[in-house]
């Protein structure tokens, strides 16, 4: 088996493999998948991609991955198929052709066609990142104007949102709401009323003005606790109460309006020094 | 068109360096006029000479290229123009009458908007009180409000539970935007997790109901409910 | 210099209204350019011929005045563009040198990203599987969520096929990016079409060698590639 390709190699992908930091992605020296690496190894035999000998090619292939299993155990099981694949291919293509009955696999020469095929469409798409990067990009090479002029605007609202922002707010949504319901803390609380009057007694002094039930009622927390209803239930009960013990005012401007509360001003014979 | 103009645009585009006769090199005035004009162009301020300079090739001469420049630019729809000792293009006066004109405002709706419209779009239809239910917090009043009033989303009819509340789906106009043939058109599962939109950790009877196929029981509207937003449904529920 | 320019720019400044034969008023080209330089370089965004005639006086010859600002401006510090069908001025590119203030941090792409980024504009619309199909290789999950959050990529529809895969393609703002006025403007794009090497499927007339040539030594490929097996399926799945 010939060696002679291997110093030839471009080992500049393992460098960029890495930087990509991809969880998932398939790291051997730098190449993705198989294709990635046949790709490579086809290029270093500097043919036309159309023409490349899948015998050599599958040799090749098997010598790197050889190499890369004796230092990395674990081999993506892809590399290890496609190995197999290249040398069943390869014996299947170096025996004459005979009268057999075609297999599942179809003929050789056909699937052999496909992988350059392949080989060569990969290969156009790295030709085109190539060429997409050399072009002059916005922002780095070629700017707008940076003070555009203000304009006199009549303006007519338009909603930039698009479907990617749609499902991804309801993916988001759902898989918080999903965390909450599964959760086993998750029970059904009400806020006792001693502790809403608890709360009321203690922020009575920064109640001297006029404040929305609404605002002074507790949110809720997270996904825990009681609801925001039973916050603004108990809140109003207790401030109910506290209206009637003669320390706190009540107000509503109309029905179904906002619940304004504020402390009952002190008589004045105690505020005197 | 003035000489100096003339001779600038016919040596335009060529920004290389003049040989001078005292040995050092000196960058060519229609180089420089050029290069003041991409840096005027994309400053986000005016820019005095000085800034000017300070961004360009030693030895440019700044002054003579705004000159050229400022030459160059007048009369046209652009003119370049110093006010306290800056430099800046601007359009002209006398077409400011083209600059009053309208213009679209891309908007953004809110976090709590969009997950709205999405539950409505995904479980439509939904009753005001199932909303709240889903997302976990309650609905303020103006979110479906401006829903209603962007036109996407639209009163259906009533639920017939206590109370009969007003139910609330999606209109064809939300379809148009979002560039959806039909409801069964809105993603999947399948889509959202090869979208990178699930985590792995969902539960395993994670699930997205077909919009397409209309559940639970609703009546339609009555006549004159069409355009009455339902205020006393939010204290009522 | 061409003629009409040199006309053009004599008239420059001269917005009146020509009296035509027919009787009716037109407006002049010439003021028209200028009108149009004024529009262009005040706008925020990139504007289409339609954006332009909408603000123009009616019976402006947008096409014209644009190709005529267009050839003024070769060889400027600025220049007139025409990306994603909209006509925008920028600055040239060889004087990126000196925008070092302009410039913002670029974001750069990962190699799995700007593989797919590409398979997805040379073949668009494509579905998640087709793109893997390319890349002989998963994709990860951030890599497609991370085109569509820059914008450069969209869901289009659905296939019609079983299970009604999302398709994928770039948008305007990917073209924007790459000043690119369309996607035919793609670097080879012709070429690669031509040579069938955006089919997903083998194509029938590939040119492929002669497989009379000595088996295992040069290429032994057959002729009909009719019923060739998807070979991704052997290894990927």
């Amino acid at each position: 088996m010939s060696q002679s390709w291997q110093p030839s190699l471009d080992f500049e992908a393992a460098a960029n493999a890495a930087e990509d930091g991809e969880a998932l992605v398939i790291d051997v020296d730098g190449f993705e998948g198989p294709l990635h690496l046949l790709l490579a190894l086809a290029r270093t035999q500097k043919v036309d991609l159309l023409k490349i000998s899948i015998a050599k090619l599958a040799d090749q292939y098997l010598a790197f991955v050889h190499q890369a299993r004796r230092r990395r155990f674990s081999l993506a099981a892809d590399y290890l198929v496609m190995a197999a694949w290249l040398a069943y291919l390869k014996s299947r293509l170096l025996l004459p052709k005979k009268a057999r009955p075609e297999d599942a696999a179809g003929d050789p020469e056909d699937v052999a066609a496909q992988l350059a095929f392949r080989l060569a469409k990969l290969d156009a798409m790295r030709k085109a990142i190539e060429a997409l990067k050399a072009r002059p990009q916005l922002r780095q090479d070629v700017f707008m104007r940076g003070d555009p002029q203000a304009v006199t605007v009549h303006s007519t609202t338009r909603f930039s949102d698009d479907l990617f922002g749609l499902v991804k707010a309801y993916a988001q949504q759902r898989t918080r709401e999903a965390g909450r319901t599964y959760a086993p803390t998750s029970r059904v609380e009400a806020f006792p009323l001693e502790a809403a009057r608890h709360r009321l007694r203690e922020i009575l002094p920064e109640l001297d003005t006029w404040a929305s039930l609404s605002v002074i009622a507790p949110h809720p927390t997270g996904g825990e606790g009681p609801s925001r209803a039973s916050y603004v239930a108990s809140t109003l009960s207790a401030g109910l109460e506290m209206v009637k013990e003669g320390v706190l005012e009540a107000r509503q401007l109309e029905a179904f309006a906002d619940l304004y509360l504020r402390a009952r001003p002190a008589p004045v014979a105690e505020a005197a020094p | 068109m003035t000489e100096a103009m003339t001779e600038a645009m016919t040596e335009a585009g060529d920004a290389d360096l003049a040989f001078e006769e005292t040995g050092t090199y000196v960058p060519d005035v229609a180089g420089t006029e050029r290069q003041i004009e991409a840096l005027l162009f994309a400053a986000a301020e005016p820019l005095s000479a000085a800034d000017l300079a300070a961004r360009l090739p030693a030895g440019s001469d700044v002054g003579r290229a705004l000159a050229l420049l400022r030459q160059r630019y007048e009369g046209r729809g652009v003119e370049l123009v110093c006010v306290a000792d800056r430099w800046r293009f601007s359009t002209a006066a006398d077409l400011a009458f083209l600059m009053t004109e309208e213009r679209e405002e891309s908007r953004r709706l809110s976090k709590a908007a969009m997950e709205t419209l999405a539950i409505i779009a995904y479980h439509q239809p939904m009753t005001r009180a199932e909303i709240e239910q889903v997302r976990g917090v309650g609905l303020s009043k103006g979110t479906l409000d401006l829903l209603l009033e962007i036109g996407w989303v639209r009163m259906r009819g009533r639920r017939r539970s206590p109370g009969r509340p007003v139910t609330y789906g999606t209109t064809d106009a939300f379809l148009a935007h979002f560039g959806l043939g039909s409801l069964s058109d809105l993603p999947g599962v399948a889509e959202m997790r090869v979208a990178g939109l699930l985590d792995m950790n969902i539960p395993a009877d994670f699930s997205v109901p077909d919009p397409s196929k209309v559940v639970g029981e609703e009546d339609p509207l009555g006549e004159d409910e069409t355009d009455a937003p339902e205020f006393h449904q939010d204290f009522l529920e």
